[in-house]
């Protein structure tokens, strides 16, 4: 049995990694290549499921629902980048800090406002809800469908990112905007776009968590900390460290969490286990994180030429 | 050529009297509640002083020396549970709590510390912070001190004759511990190790050029302003006597440091008045909207946006 | 107004949803009333202790100095309840939750001036391990938060449920998602899951739980998991999921008729046993002040008009025990639909009656 | 060595980067009180060399010893205790402090742990005193009390070789000191750096070949990591693989 | 006229640095801006390239006024910059500092491509994959130049045009600028050394204090070196 646990939390392992690669990788690129610190990042997210909840509770079109979160994330991050964040690029780390935790306070309020303070509603179709045999456990259908997605959205950032002249571009613009736009390139768009695009990753990732969490006024907070944990892991600015970090902290987190109790068991009685078990799972990534930093100051991938 | 001044920073005639002004009404405030018959102003005071000092504290890491510590509430709780942990195995000894709450704040300043400093900028805020998570969530699981739901202080501080039990007393105790941080604070920036530190703010790889361990003093000046965090987590345990996980929260260590960029950044004085401004705002939105977060919300944006050099350093003649 | 009466709640916030209810459902009362308790006309002075411990001291203590109330009323959480009761209590002013009810308040730290309308934290559990027993579940797999909260529930179940558990977990806080704590249930194969998780965690935990297949195949016991706060989040995700309450939406009688009729009325939602509690708060204080002739300045009157209050309680009898919380029923509870087809919690029958709490032997007042 | 040891010296130091060999068997002197330019086309390897010798490289392989102490691993910090100094271009100044504060961290620097929290820095007798006479030495006494954000450019470049020389370092760094600079100012920096002679050991990287030939006492020619020739200023002038190489008509 | 500066005024923050300043670059002009240090050169330099907004004065490229419109749209109008200190984009290869801003090279038959400045700078080539960040001073200027070219202006500015490089490829750098000029480019230049430039230049303007107190050919220039002198302390 506990072979069989070992597989089914892997697969579990890297569905969580996926998805917090999701959120990862629009941060990363926020914060490493544009500098700019972005603590509102999980209110986008929460955005994200809010409006795929409104949407599939309105029009009952599930695929559509999600789809259109991007262009609407994408639209609000682009908004606030204009028209706000773009005065602070210039400033120091505490100013960005300062005004996007205060959009952290005004994104929680709008949706209390909205929706109202409890959790609010969101299903999902029959066909996704259905569970698959996996080593005679059911394992839901829907967590393969964020796999998918998430494998879709690091392949296309990697080569976004890597492999193309926009791509160089932002990049070059994470150490010297002005002289980009000295070169004949819009840098404003430049960074509409990278804002924009990390915004609509993180309105995806919340899309895709709102049929399985609960949507509620706050639920960006605990996942905007471990996704910067995966940031710190990977490399901040590394969308290659991004994707590795997420899945070792997805990893490490499940399996940790579901073995870690076996492993206290074996030489420790069972109630101390019972109690040290719980505290040190939920302690697990930060201690991973401290033992990187120990070893790599800048994470696992850092950007190379900094 | 004349002999160069001793580089005294004069502050402006008026920014004394405001000083003085306002440590006078601080002062006297407790008598006059007394005569009005309105203590309820005592304990709202005693609340804001405390926090002026966390303040205070978090502006000697932020403000002198640049790092952007988003965790400070982490010491903050550490004070008030050793209070709370004192009095639970039923010691009320106040030179114990304060022992054990620095001791302690020392110790956990120095483990994250060494850990989150050997980074900078995003990830140095992010590390702070998720140490101060580690610790709320490490609290909430201990069932044997309440948990969640937070441990009650049958025993507060008493230092001798001084007990903190009495409201007067902690308020005037309070008061003085933060006059002494302010003072204590003002002597740091021109000593030596306060130009260090404020050199690392500056350029830190410059002054590990000149041959500055910096990360050593950083971690100095991080300890020392934990400690001091500690003691305003102390006072705090002894207003409520209560000491709970939410205090280590990190709203917490983000309304701190809201407090010291609003007050003014790096300045002496700022600070507390950013905590009295902020907590003061608070309670006045409250009052008037059900939606006060949204509207703190937009304070704290505009406070980003625009208050570059914060209240205190705004005024005519930029005093420090 | 004759009187000023301080209520204290988490208003602001995602947490916030709560003391809404109990806000809500006291104003009903109060407004069915005229305006008036006990013949006097009633000032409520609302603050929001948002669910900081040391602001709700503050404004505690703002409510008892200043508006010099001579009653509190409401708290949401075990965490305020606790950094404020004894402040209250000691300036002679009387508290009435309508919500938490932590152990201590029940026992040792019980106080003349403290009445609760709701119940002691580990009954519900009490109730549910009852039924556990009487279903003749042998497997029974435990999980929760790591919290307090879990572990007064898992104390509470133990006391009505002797088999050992097949696996207890206690899952971080923070933790959102449950995937592995499923795939260890499926794996684990008992007889029945109990659990605990509040607010929105409950509603991660039967989402995830509903789309593992699990819901359905093995059976699911909850306390706090799902209530009418979170029932609309969940809607028919939670179909089929058992609980106990004190109190339903469909619980059979006349004032609660009347009550959950003007409350849909009014607010255009289901009110939830927060809700409900606090109606019963303001429907207790009219009947006391009534009684005292709204002269509260003898506390002993007061306290003894409080504790023989005989009003009509929407959860049927109502008698305080000696350490002043209810004795009361505990009713099973199933998520299902409601006479008008909506998902809602509807009783299924009585687990224990005239329940009294733990603590009460614990607690000096006879 | 005529039996003068030398102030710093490198023995088969290697430097190897991902394709490149940026030091190649480099074996190095710098007598006591000389100056020692180095020079050679772009890319031989001169800065990688002085990076080596602060510490923000470590060698591939070889030997670093400043006097009698064994540095190739040493942290960069220790190293400026034991008497390196290292100019840097103009924007290392600590720009919101004063110019007297600046020189006054590098002599903290040098006199051992600043763990003192009570005592104005600017008031110490025993950091004033040395900091004011280099600041005469550089010829910025007058402006110490200025924030240094408001220097001129020349003048920032004064006060960061103040910076350098407050620690009265034995080993002077210069990695092209001109660069950026005009024909007035380079002639400023030459002047200053003549009153030092004999002062400190000076290791000199430069591309403009008047001040090199100014203030050389040594000069040795890097090309593709290694040194292909060591000699006098005239030395260097005349030889025809430099002049190939390196020079072209500037000589 | 290609490039008609006209009484311009800039400044940084509350410090104003330059005062009406007048240049003018007819097409294939090569202009020099001599002067001390911090007299205005770059700051001008700046100005044009739309990095300074002007408070008053007018800039014309092509007939065009720019001083207003932003820095990205300047450039893409022709105007190619190798600016103080080089800016290379460190954490790039010395291949995508290039080709990311390689354009306009379809338009013109003698255009330059990235092969086309490897053959200028063939230890660009060698070292083509590794990051600019671990260049060396002279190759990192030599990349700031072939990134100004790939961008095929029409102008072209180098602030410290041979800053930092050998001697050697300093005269290597003169007589490509002087080719670059042949091929009908026009050039603004700034440097320490003042022979190369009188070689070269059609026109000098020399600044003082944020002023062109100068201006005049190299024949003009040498007739009165002397008093020039004390401008440019040679
Ligand atoms: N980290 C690195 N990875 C790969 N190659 C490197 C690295 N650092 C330096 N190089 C290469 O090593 C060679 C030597 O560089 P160095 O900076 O020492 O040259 P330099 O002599 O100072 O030249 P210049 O006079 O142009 O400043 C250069 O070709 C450079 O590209
Ligand atoms: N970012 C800035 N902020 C404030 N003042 C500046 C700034 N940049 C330059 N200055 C000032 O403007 C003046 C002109 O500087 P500029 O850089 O244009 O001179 P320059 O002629 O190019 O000289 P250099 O040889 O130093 O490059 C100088 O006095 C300088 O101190
Ligand atoms: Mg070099
Ligand atoms: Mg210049």
């Amino acid at each position: 049995m506990l072979g069989s646990l070992f597989i089914i939390q892997t697969l579990n392992g890297i569905q969580f990694g996926v998805m917090l690669f999701l959120l990862a990788a629009g941060l990363t690129l926020v914060f490493g290549i544009m500098n700019f610190v972005n603590m509102m990042h999980g209110a986008l997210y929460m955005t994200g499921a809010y409006v795929a909840a409104t949407l599939y509770n309105k029009t009952g079109l599930f695929v559509m629902s999600l789809l259109l979160v991007v262009p609407i994330t994408v639209a609000i991050g682009a908004v606030l980048e204009r028209f706000v964040f773009k005065h602070l690029y210039d400033r120091d780390h505490l100013d960005q800090v300062l005004c996007t935790y205060g959009f952290i306070l005004i994104f929680n309020e709008m949706a209390r406002s909205f929706w109202g303070p409890s959790p609010y509603f969101m299903g999902m179709p029959d066909a996704l809800s259905d569970t698959y045999e996996v080593l005679g456990v059911g394992y839901p259908v829907y967590r393969l469908v964020i796999v998918a997605a998430g494998l879709l959205a690091a392949i296309g950032a990697y080569v976004l990112i890597h492999q193309t002249r926009f791509g160089m571009l932002i990049r070059a613009g994470a150490s010297d905007r002005a002289m980009v736009a000295g070169l004949g390139v819009n840098i404003n768009l430049l960074n509409t776009m990278i804002f924009g695009l990390g915004a609509g990753l993180a309105g995806l990732a919340g899309a895709l968590a709102a049929p399985i969490l609960s949507v509620e006024p706050g639920m960006g907070e605990t996942v905007l900390i471990l996704t910067v944990v995966v940031i710190v892991i990977g490399g901040i600015g590394s969308v290659r460290g991004a994707f590795y970090a997420a899945l070792i902290v997805g990893l490490v987190d499940t399996i940790g969490r579901s073995m870690l109790p076996f492993v206290f068991e074996s030489f420790l009685s069972s109630s101390l286990a019972g109690a040290a078990g719980p505290a040190v799972a939920s302690m697990i990534i930060y201690l991973l994180m401290a033992l990187v930093l120990a070893f790599r100051p800048n994470g696992l991938f850092p950007v190379r030429g900094r | 050529m004349s002999a160069p001044s001793l580089n005294r920073p004069a502050l402006p005639a008026f920014a004394v009297w405001l000083v003085v002004l306002a440590a006078a009404a601080l002062v006297l405030l407790p008598i006059a509640a007394r005569y009005a018959e309105t203590p309820y102003y005592v304990v709202l005071v005693t609340r804001l002083l405390i926090f002026a000092v966390a303040a205070t504290a978090l502006n000697l890491v932020l403000g002198f020396g640049g790092m952007v510590s988003f965790g400070h509430s982490l010491f903050m709780g550490i004070g008030a549970y050793s209070v709370a942990l004192c009095s639970y195995f039923g010691i009320g000894n106040g030179w114990a709590h304060l022992a054990f709450a620095i001791v302690v704040s020392a110790f956990a300043a120095m483990a994250t510390g060494a850990v989150a400093l050997r980074t900078r900028g995003v990830a140095f805020i992010m590390i702070t912070l998720a140490f101060a998570q580690m610790f709320y969530f490490l609290v909430i699981s201990l069932k044997e001190f309440g948990g969640d739901d937070g441990l009650p202080i049958s025993m507060g501080s008493r230092f001798g004759f001084v007990d903190l039990k009495n409201p007067t007393t902690l308020y005037y105790t309070t008061f003085g511990v933060l006059a002494l941080l302010i003072y204590g604070s003002y002597r740091l920036y021109h000593a030596r190790f306060g130009l260090v530190l404020r050199g690392c703010m500056i350029n830190e790889d410059r002054m590990r050029a000149l041959g500055f361990p910096t990360t050593t003093y950083k971690l100095v000046a991080y300890v020392l302003s934990g400690c001091v965090a500690g003691i305003s987590g102390l006072l705090l345990a002894n207003l409520t006597m209560f000491a709970s996980p939410s205090y280590a929260s990190w709203t917490v260590s983000g309304d701190l440091m809201i407090m010291v960029v609003l007050g003014g950044t790096g300045t002496v004085m700022g600070p507390a008045f950013g905590a009295f401004a902020f907590l003061l705002i608070e309670d006045l939105l409250k009052r008037f909207t059900d939606h006060w977060i949204g509207g703190v919300g937009v304070m704290i944006v505009l406070i980003g946006l625009l208050a570059r050099r914060g209240l205190w350093g705004s005024l005519p003649g930029r005093p420090r | 107004a004759d009187l000023k009466i301080g209520f204290l709640a988490t208003l602001s916030g995602s947490i916030g949803a709560m003391g809404q209810d109990q806000y809500d459902g006291f104003m009903l009362g109060l407004e069915q009333m005229g305006g008036k308790l006990g013949g006097k006309t009633i000032e409520v002075v609302k603050e929001d202790d948002q669910f900081k411990p040391d602001v709700g001291v503050q404004v505690a203590q703002k409510l008892i100095s200043e508006d010099k109330v001579p009653i509190i009323t409401g708290v949401s959480y075990s965490n305020v309840m606790m950094a404020i009761n004894k402040k209250i209590t000691d300036a002679g002013v009387f508290l009435i939750g309508s919500a938490s009810g932590p152990s201590p308040m029940a026992g040792a730290a019980c106080s003349p001036l403290f009445f609760s309308t709701s119940w002691q934290n580990d009954q519900m559990s009490e109730a549910v391990g009852k039924y556990a027993t009487e279903k003749g579940y042998k497997k029974i797999f435990a999980m929760g938060p790591n919290f307090q909260g879990w572990k007064d529930a898992l104390a509470g179940f133990r006391r009505y449920y002797k088999e050992p558990f097949v696996k207890e977990l206690h899952t971080p806080l923070n933790q959102m998602d449950l995937s592995a704590e499923m795939a260890q249930i499926a794996l684990a194969k008992p007889d029945a899951v109990f659990a605990h998780y509040a607010g929105g965690l409950g509603v991660n935990f039967i989402k995830q739980y509903r789309q593992a297949g699990l819901l359905g195949k093995i059976p699911l016991i909850v306390v706090a998991t799902v209530d009418g706060l979170t029932l609309p989040a969940l809607n028919e995700t939670a179909l089929g999921v058992m609980t106990a309450q004190v109190w339903a939406p469909d619980t059979d009688n006349a004032a609660n008729k009347a009550f959950v009729e003007a409350f849909e009325k009014k607010y255009g939602r289901i009110p939830s046993n927060f809700a409900a509690q606090a109606y019963d708060s303001a429907k207790l204080l009219d009947v006391a002040i009534g009684q005292v002739k709204g002269d509260l300045s003898n506390k002993e009157a007061f306290a003894a008009a409080l504790k023989n209050a005989k009003f009509e309680s929407v959860r049927g009898k109502f008698a305080f025990n000696n350490n002043n919380f209810p004795i009361e029923n505990f009713n099973l509870l199933e998520v299902g639909k409601d006479a008008k087809g909506r998902v809602s919690m509807v009783t299924k029958g009585v687990l224990l009656v005239d329940q009294k709490d733990a603590y009460h032997q614990e607690c000096p007042m006879k | 060595m005529n039996g003068v040891n030398p102030a710093l010296s490198t023995r088969g130091l290697v430097k190897r980067f991902s394709g490149v060999l940026a030091s190649d068997n480099v074996d190095f002197d710098l007598l006591p009180g000389e100056v020692h330019a180095i020079i050679g086309p772009n890319g031989a390897g001169k800065t990688t060399f002085i990076k080596q010798i602060t510490g923000e490289h470590f060698p591939t392989a070889g030997r670093i010893t400043l006097g009698d102490t064994d540095i190739t691993r040493m942290r960069t910090d220790r190293r400026i205790l034991l008497g390196l100094g290292r100019s840097f271009q103009v924007t290392s100044v600590l720009r919101d402090l004063t110019v007297l504060e600046n020189v006054i961290l590098a002599v903290q620097a040098k006199s051992g742990h600043s763990f003192k929290f009570w005592h104005r820095a600017v008031e110490a007798s025993e950091l004033r005193e040395p900091a004011l006479a280099t600041l005469a030495d550089v010829g910025l006494r007058a402006k110490a009390d200025l924030p240094s954000r408001v220097l001129a450019y020349g003048e920032l470049r004064q006060l960061e070789m103040a910076m350098v020389i407050a620690s009265n370092p034995q080993v002077l760094l210069l990695d092209e000191p001109m660069a950026g600079m005009g024909t007035v100012e380079s002639r400023l920096m030459v002047e200053l750096l003549q009153s030092f002679r004999g002062r400190f050991s000076t290791i000199l990287v430069e591309h403009d070949m008047d001040a090199v030939f100014a203030l050389a006492d040594r000069i040795s020619v890097l090309v593709y990591g290694r040194i292909i020739a060591t000699g006098s200023p005239a030395e260097i002038r005349e030889n025809p693989q430099v002049r190939a190489s390196y020079l072209g008509e500037a000589a | 006229m290609l490039l008609a500066v006209d009484r311009v005024e800039s400044s940084y923050d509350a410090t104003q640095v330059l005062f009406g300043v007048s240049i003018g670059v007819a097409a294939g002009d090569f202009v020099t801006l001599l002067g001390r240090n911090g007299m205005g050169r770059s700051t001008l330099i700046n100005t044009i390239m739309g990095f300074i907004k002007p408070r008053a004065g007018t800039i014309l490229f092509d007939g065009k006024p720019i001083q207003a419109r932003p820095c990205h749209e300047v450039a893409r109008y022709g105007i190619g910059l190798v600016p103080e200190g080089r800016r290379v984009f460190p954490t790039l290869t010395v291949y995508e500092n290039l080709i990311a801003f390689q354009r306009g090279e379809r338009n013109r038959a003698a255009a330059w491509t990235v092969d086309r400045v490897y053959k200028l700078f063939p230890r660009l080539k060698e070292r083509k994959g590794q990051l600019a960040a671990t260049l060396s001073g002279g190759e990192q200027q030599m990349l700031a130049i072939a990134r100004a070219l790939v961008t095929n202006p029409r102008l072209l500015i180098l602030d410290e045009a041979t800053e930092g490089l050998a001697p050697l490829v300093s005269e290597e750098i003169w007589s490509s600028l002087r080719e670059l000029r042949r091929e009908g480019l026009s050039i603004i230049v700034t440097d320490k050394n003042l022979k190369p430039l009188l070689d070269l230049a059609s026109r000098h303007y020399v600044l003082s204090k944020g002023r062109v107190v100068w201006e005049g050919t190299s024949e003009e220039f040498n007739g009165r070196q002397d008093e020039l002198k004390a401008y440019l302390g040679v």
